[in-house]
């Protein structure tokens, strides 16, 4: 019979269906990312509430989030309150509130990396509220058709162009330190 | 039929469709207060869609409107279900920007009518109870008494049936803003932002007459500071007395079972007999008489009703769940619907004698009766209380706490609770953990679920989760008792005098309103932790509804409700319950009066100015943390036209738009200095209309810094400042990045961070600005000295 | 401000509050028709949600909502998306079914507000131009002139003045039951269906005020069989001068154009000027002088306005596609905006005058302009019309037949413009011949494709799939004119007086009326096919709307339109176009009328009794093949209520809810023969209230079969089932198996299939019924002698 | 990047995504039909009107319904007007509005087949207007928990729990004999 939500890559939240266009989510993941990561000119990573307080294993999100940042050269954008905790490792974070980077990033001539031309053609998105982040992700895939967006967080994404699938924390360890692995 | 003596009443559409021939003629009819030279009449009295469509537009061009799509699809029609990704157009040629619009539009709509539907069925009830001339006086202190009608309808109602009319007006336009949803109707995002704005002005036209309406007749506090303390929380009602639980809004039937109590010799609530509710209703029957309970806000429902202490339920409207009436028939409690727009499928009851009624609820023929007729409910309620109290006792549908393991052990640990939970709570974890023996996890989830109920929709195993979490929580549930204020309604014209000023200075670092639903991301109790430190710091703090309850859930160190802390005026550093939902135009009408009371503007059909002044002068902010319905999306759209801004939670951005500037787009956030004409650059102040935070946090943060305002002295703006900085560095752990377009001049300066600011700003290059202090106004035609 | 003379009015909602208390006593108020004594106030004058409750329940409990859900998910609150796949609850604690009523009842409070702001926005006009006083007067024939607000509001309004309270009363129903689909409010199928047909019968009475209020004061024809034809089709407009195109409904400012012509000497449309409109306005143009132009139905809107004919293009509202204005700007013509529910983001540029706007226009400084004055569109349309002719012969978005195959050649043949075409249609197939040089596929799609555009959207390739489509009919398009009745509006008395015997009593074996939008499944032809099938055999067929229009599309072997070989009346055989949307209710009317004027049964305030009349004796059935708006939804609706069956095509499945009967559950389809208070099985008469059709052949069988009634003679019966039989056996090729529960007597079968019939119903088992005739009724309290 | 609508199992008008219960559609969908209609104690076969318009290989659709019904013994609804085929084919079709056939399966008592006790448990859709179809099967699908359902249509249909992909008339007619050869 057919069933509610085969669980790796449906919409990670029940209810969750946008319509149509929904996130790839290949089983290669943390390699194909990678590569778009690499190529991207510009890419951005936003981070959000619960890179402060999910931990893997004894390690919290954030540094994995510095981490990815720092292979790729990458600016963080700090969402919500989580500044603190990048100033505290001393990564400078810009702090913005999501919708406000969000906003923004619909402007093709915006940037938050003054040392590199705008748009940010990559935009990946680590530790926001599974449903606060989705309808960003929304807003982008509508209205910034000059950049993709990849979600790193352990739920499937529909709203973004590429989302791991839904998995647990083993899984996305895996997936997370995979992904930096191919950073290079 | 009585013909009514005195002068001919015209109704107000008339009016409206003479005074386009009329515009400038003062109008004198009848007993409308029309013919008072109170005021001369302003530019839009009773607008429609068009009238302020300029003004909307302006701001707007500021307050762009930001869009997140929470469907790529339309399904309004038969042509659909359409897709509208990224700009593909519909069949009818709509594309997801407009359609998103469309929808704001089409909630905002919903949620003005529901208001108004209710003022109306209020009104109608309370006019045959206490007749058209019965006059509106909100005693000595309000001689303002409905800024909003005044601004908006340019008219001065004097008595119950002339609210009439101002309901006449609502319903007209409420139509035709629906009208424009149709397919192949507006087609344009920004006109359909407009019809959001006049149907968000609308709704607080509405809910001010339906508060008013309630207060003058029923003898609510009028305004009162001091209004008393009152229970709040499951815990406060005496278990062992039968309990009558209101749920809803309209609080015409629970005011008649407490008039029946009385009349038939039962005393006052809480003595025979428990009357109790849930949600806005509750504020309202506390607002009559503060004997009555408050159970809490609609997230209580579910694990209210399923405790079994309720022996008749009683239905009004809005805020209902859905399956009152299952969860209800379940543990055996009689429901009453007793309001037209929420008949549950229930026979009509009404023109049975009460004691039919009874007997056909005690012995359970049926699931509930609706009755139309408010007095006759009070009876019934009553009466059936009685008779099933002892009857009813052992039903329940939370299981005890030692059932627990066993109901949680079928539990395969599919995930699937917690994949629609809409919070992601780990029900999954706690589930599993309580199969094995460990309820705690399961308790911990007590206050932070929102009782929706969906998680146990999608267990297979069909596990009550929420009732495992409910029974887990038991000890708390059953005892937590907690003090709120009751609903003072207005705010007092003596108030106003004396804070209009330093508000508008500055001085008092603003306004903060905490208002809307129960779709709270983290526990409720945060809104109370939020609201105690802004009243702490000096902010006046109000609060209404739901919010209203969540405030009164949070303990100080010293394990006191924020209520018992803070003073109730509209005060610097007092802490304020206005009331139930509709009384949150008593908020947005201290903004207006500000304008009228203290800077003496007109109000009279002249909403553009008080707009332009409130959003450029009166430092004030809403705070909808777990907003939800479609009514918090008017209410908070109503705020915004007024010129006030708004915080959501996170869940809000699924209200699909927000109202977001760009200060680095320097033009859009100039304004006119009245006195000379010229452009000023006035940075971000306030920087958006409707905002989401993520965390309380950042709430918190975004709360002190949407407080300022350019008229602000720079000694306010140093206040308002202090707080900004403070909260920024506490929670975000340096100086925000925006200070050098806030410090205008040096004396704006937090003394407590001086030297630290100084040093941040040089390092940015920042310079004085040129203007510091300036009459601010995005009106051209108030500028008293023209531009040469 | 003038104040009126005349003795004081009163807003009915005070009457009807008063009236709660004075139910039985006679309402004399002012000059509302009220003090007269035309006939006794039956129960429900201005009924509330509640006051026809009864009544609906009571025919739901035969013909049952039958639910298809269009979408499992929720997403009206911040609480969803919530899954509510079968039977699941969302967080609100609502189902599937419940919700799926409540999206009902939105479209029909969507559906009637439209009608009712355009009744307002119409009558504000109007009481502005011609005077409060101006009497509703429709002619010597017509003395029963607005039955639907007789019947539902208990009074007879005799001014344009009036209206406004019949208005304020649906205005406020409105607003009641919008209210009613807000979060937490509503919680049964069935309450929620009660309000949505409540929301229908709302409807037409706003449509009835809509149209009368036109009608007396345009002069259009007054229920004229006889009502001219007039023209319709691209090829009806001479190019080669300066045209004007209205599109939508509310035909203020149209009018305004006409008289503009006049006013400036350049006679009537057509002469100096073309004068066409898209949509129900063209109807109303049309009506008004027959020299008007009538393109088409929504469907020809996007390949008209991108032909380029247009010079300018005016909008009203409603049935406007939202890409009018972008894609009016790729052809260069100007637009106008000319309603508040419709501006489209463009500048108000009302208090411009006329020259300048008309400058701004023609130099396309804008791309349109908003004028919220209708004499001045109308000035300002003609002038830019006759500036823009000589400019902009050369625009249009169509291609040219030589560069279709160009156009097609980058197609991949990746089928996403087919997947997107809400009728599946080989666009793939077309687009991918025409690559390959044959365009006669594409050309094959021109009758069928409904112009909404969603291929073109979904090409990757860009290509403009329907302007391909358009460009390979080109000779059709250009040149296709056809013949149309012009709308003769309400039906006369003296009509009803010649058929209402024979209705009743079935020897006109029925009433079919056909409207509805242009969402049809074949080509809109089909529509006349049908329209001509029925007139030819008797029935009397009317039409509104898009469908009246595409009924001239449809030619007989003769190259006749159905127009040209019937008459005009509401009588056998002939077939009437009532007029635009807002006509509708003219056909519920006939048979409102049917009840007062043949069987003399009281109207006032007695809607129950009319509408049990209605579904048992008056045997009328709409048919909106093409359904699709919310607009038509609740009109639908309004006709369910009143007691008329009505079928829809397959998209109308969309509409989420169908009224369908179970005829096997004999209980259910037994009514009371007044006469003695038995209860008689009747048999399908009718099976069901909403059905959906596949295909026209279904649909034209359903179309007779729902005609049959209870009260039919055996002659009538015998002349519906040798309707319903014949095309039966021509479609399905059989006997209908529900023959022996229609046949109730020999006298019953028809004569041309006597034999076959009677060994068909020996085969069966088929006993006579003990009752063939009777005087039904589902009202226990129309019984006149009590059952024992 | 992600796209619009992957061909084959995803529905087949762009905008008909009804929520997070969508059709299988298996590999070895003939073989697994086959074996689900013979378990079913009561299928029922419902037709529309592309059975007297598409033509595969100059075979009409309706001789492939009556084939498979006759395999399985199993009553045809024939809906809309489209008995008249069935008559001129001699087949005992039952005639029924989709709606009216859809209303009663509703009904856990109905059976189309008096010589089995209700309910059905297994309904087939072959040839009904693609729209229509899917509205139909969403009622089944949320009304009718006592029943699965089937489709044999060129279109993937999210609303059935079982459905064919999106495939052209030649693959159709190999999937449709495929399944008419499991049939036994
Ligand atoms: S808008 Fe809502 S109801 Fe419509 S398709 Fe999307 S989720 Fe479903
Ligand atoms: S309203 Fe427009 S976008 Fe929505 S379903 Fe209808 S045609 Fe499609
Ligand atoms: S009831 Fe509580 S735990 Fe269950 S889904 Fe709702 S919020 Fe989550
Ligand atoms: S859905 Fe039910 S079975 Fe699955 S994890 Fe949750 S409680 Fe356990
Ligand atoms: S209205 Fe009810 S079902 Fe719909 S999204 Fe809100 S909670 Fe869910
Ligand atoms: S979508 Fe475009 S490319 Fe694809 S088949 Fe259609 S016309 Fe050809
Ligand atoms: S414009 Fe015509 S062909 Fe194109 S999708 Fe619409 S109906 Fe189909
Ligand atoms: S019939 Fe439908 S599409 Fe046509 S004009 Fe009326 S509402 Fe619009």
């Amino acid at each position: 019979m057919a069933s509610i939500l085969p669980s790796r890559t449906s919409p990670y939240e029940t209810g969750n269906i946008p319509g149509p266009q929904m996130a790839l989510s290949p089983d290669k993941a943390p390699t194909i990312y990678a590569a778009l990561t690499k190529r991207a000119k510009n890419p951005l990573l936003i981070v959000g509430k619960y890179v402060l307080e999910f931990e893997l294993d004894g390690k919290l999100l954030i540094d994995y989030a510095i981490e990815i940042a720092r292979k790729r050269d990458m600016p963080i954008v700090a969402t919500a309150h989580t500044l603190k905790g990048f100033l505290e490792r001393n990564f400078p974070a810009v702090s913005m509130g999501l919708v406000d980077i969000v906003n923004r990033l619909q402007d093709p001539n915006f940037t938050v990396d003054p040392r590199k031309p705008p748009p940010h053609d990559l935009v990946l998105f680590l530790g926001i509220t599974y449903q606060f982040a989705s309808q960003g992700l929304s807003t982008l895939k509508h209205f910034a058709p000059h950049l993709k967006t990849i979600t790193l967080c352990k739920w499937y994404h529909p709203n973004a162009d590429w989302s791991f699938p839904n998995v647990k924390n083993e899984e996305w360890k895996q997936l997370l330190e995979a992904f930096i692995k191919a950073l290079g | 039929m009585e013909i009514r003596k005195g002068p001919a009443r015209f109704s107000l559409k008339e009016l409206r469709t003479n005074m386009i021939q009329a515009k400038d003629l003062e109008v004198t009819i009848g007993r409308l207060a029309m013919e008072e030279e109170w005021e001369p009449q302003g530019p839009t009295p009773f607008p429609g869609i068009k009238d302020l469509r300029a003004w909307d537009f302006k701001f707007l061009s500021r307050y762009k409107p930001f869009y997140a799509p929470f469907c790529d699809l339309c399904c309004l029609c038969t042509y659909g279900k359409c897709d509208l990704t990224a700009g593909r157009r519909g069949a009818c040629g709509i594309d997801i920007k407009t359609q998103q619009a469309r929808i704001v539009l089409l909630a905002c709509c919903i949620g003005a009518a529901t208001h108004t539907a209710h003022a109306r069925h209020l009104l109608e009830h309370l006019l045959l109870k206490y007749g058209e001339d019965y006059p509106i006086n909100l005693g000595p202190e309000i001689e303002c008494e409905m800024p909003h009608v005044r601004l908006v309808c340019g008219i001065k109602p004097k008595t119950l049936g002339d609210l009439t009319y101002i309901l006449d007006y609502c319903e007209e336009q409420i139509v035709q803003c629906l009208a424009a949803v149709h397919t192949g109707q507006e087609g344009n995002y920004l006109d359909f932002e407009s019809k959001a704005l006049h149907m968000g002005m609308i709704d607080h036209v509405a809910m001010e007459v339906a508060d008013v309406e309630q207060i003058i007749t029923y003898g609510y506090p009028k305004g009162d500071p001091n209004a008393p303390l009152t229970e709040i929380g499951c815990g406060c009602v005496d278990v062992t007395k039968p309990l009558t639980l209101s749920i809803g809004h309209n609080v015409a039937p629970s005011i008649e079972i407490i008039d029946y109590l009385r009349k038939a010799g039962l005393g006052e609530p809480g003595q025979a007999i428990e009357v109790a509710g849930l949600c806005c209703t509750a504020h309202d029957m506390t607002r009559y008489t503060n004997q009555a309970k408050i159970i809490g806000p609609m997230s209580y429902e579910l694990r209210f009703i399923r405790s079994g202490i309720a022996d008749v339920i009683v239905l009004d409207e809005q805020c209902i769940r859905t399956d009152a009436v299952e969860e209800a028939w379940r543990v055996k409690t009689p429901v009453i619907a007793a309001n037209e727009r929420a008949c549950y499928g229930l026979p009509d009851l009404t023109e049975l004698p009460v004691e039919a009624i009874v007997n056909k609820l005690v012995r359970r023929e049926i699931k509930g009766a609706a009755i139309f007729d408010p007095e006759k409910v009070g009876a019934v309620a009553v009466l059936t209380a009685l008779r099933m109290q002892p009857l009813r006792k052992k039903y329940k549908a939370i299981p005890d706490i030692d059932q627990i393991k066993q109901a949680a052990s079928p539990c395969t640990f599919c995930s699937k609770c917690r994949r629609n939970c809409p919070w992601d709570l780990p029900t999954d974890e706690a589930v599993n953990a309580a199969k094995h023996g460990n309820i705690e996890p399961l308790a911990q989830l007590y206050d932070r679920c929102i009782g929706c109920g969906r998680c146990e929709e999608a267990c297979p195993q069909h596990i009550p989760v929420h009732s495992l979490i409910v029974a887990a929580g038991e000890r708390k549930f059953k005892t937590e008792k907690f003090k709120v204020r009751v609903g003072r309604g207005p705010i007092l014209d003596t108030e106003i005098r004396e804070v209009g000023a330093p508000i508008v200075l500055g001085e008092i670092p603003g306004v903060v309103a905490y208002v809307g639903c129960a779709n709270w991301p983290t526990p409720m109790s945060d809104v109370g932790r939020m609201a105690y430190e802004f009243a702490r710091r000096g902010y006046i703090v109000t609060s209404t509804g739901c919010s209203a309850m969540a405030i009164a859930f949070y303990k100080d160190e010293e394990g006191r409700s924020p209520y018992e802390v803070f003073g109730g005026g509209f005060l610097r550093g007092e802490l304020s319950n206005e009331g139930s939902c509709v009384a949150n135009p008593h908020i947005s009408d201290a903004c207006i009066k500000i304008a009228y009371i203290y800077a003496r503007r007109n109000l009279r059909g002249n909403y553009e100015e008080i707009a332009d002044y409130i959003l450029n002068r009166v430092g004030a902010c809403g705070v909808a943390w777990g907003a939800m319905s479609q009514k918090a999306a008017s209410i908070a759209t109503g705020f915004n036209r007024i010129g006030v801004p708004v915080i959501v939670g996170p869940q809000g951005l699924k209200y699909r738009r927000l109202y977001l500037g760009r200060v680095e787009d320097e033009e859009s956030f100039k304004v006119y200095d009245a006195r000379t004409g010229e452009r000023v650059f006035v940075g971000p102040a306030p920087e958006h209309l409707v905002y989401v935070a993520e965390t309380v946090e950042e709430c918190m943060v975004w709360t002190a810094k949407l407080c300022i305002r350019p008229s602000d002295t720079t000694k306010g703006r140093m206040i308002k400042l202090t707080n900004y900085v403070d909260l920024y560095k506490k929670f975000y752990g340096k100086l925000p990045e925006d200070l050098p377009m806030l410090v205008r001049t040096e004396a704006d300066i937090p003394v407590t961070f001086k030297d630290e600011i100084m040093e941040f700003l040089k390092a940015k290059g920042w310079q004085p600005h040129p203007m510091p202090s300036i009459d601010p106004t995005m009106l051209e035609r108030l500028i008293r000295v023209k531009r040469v």
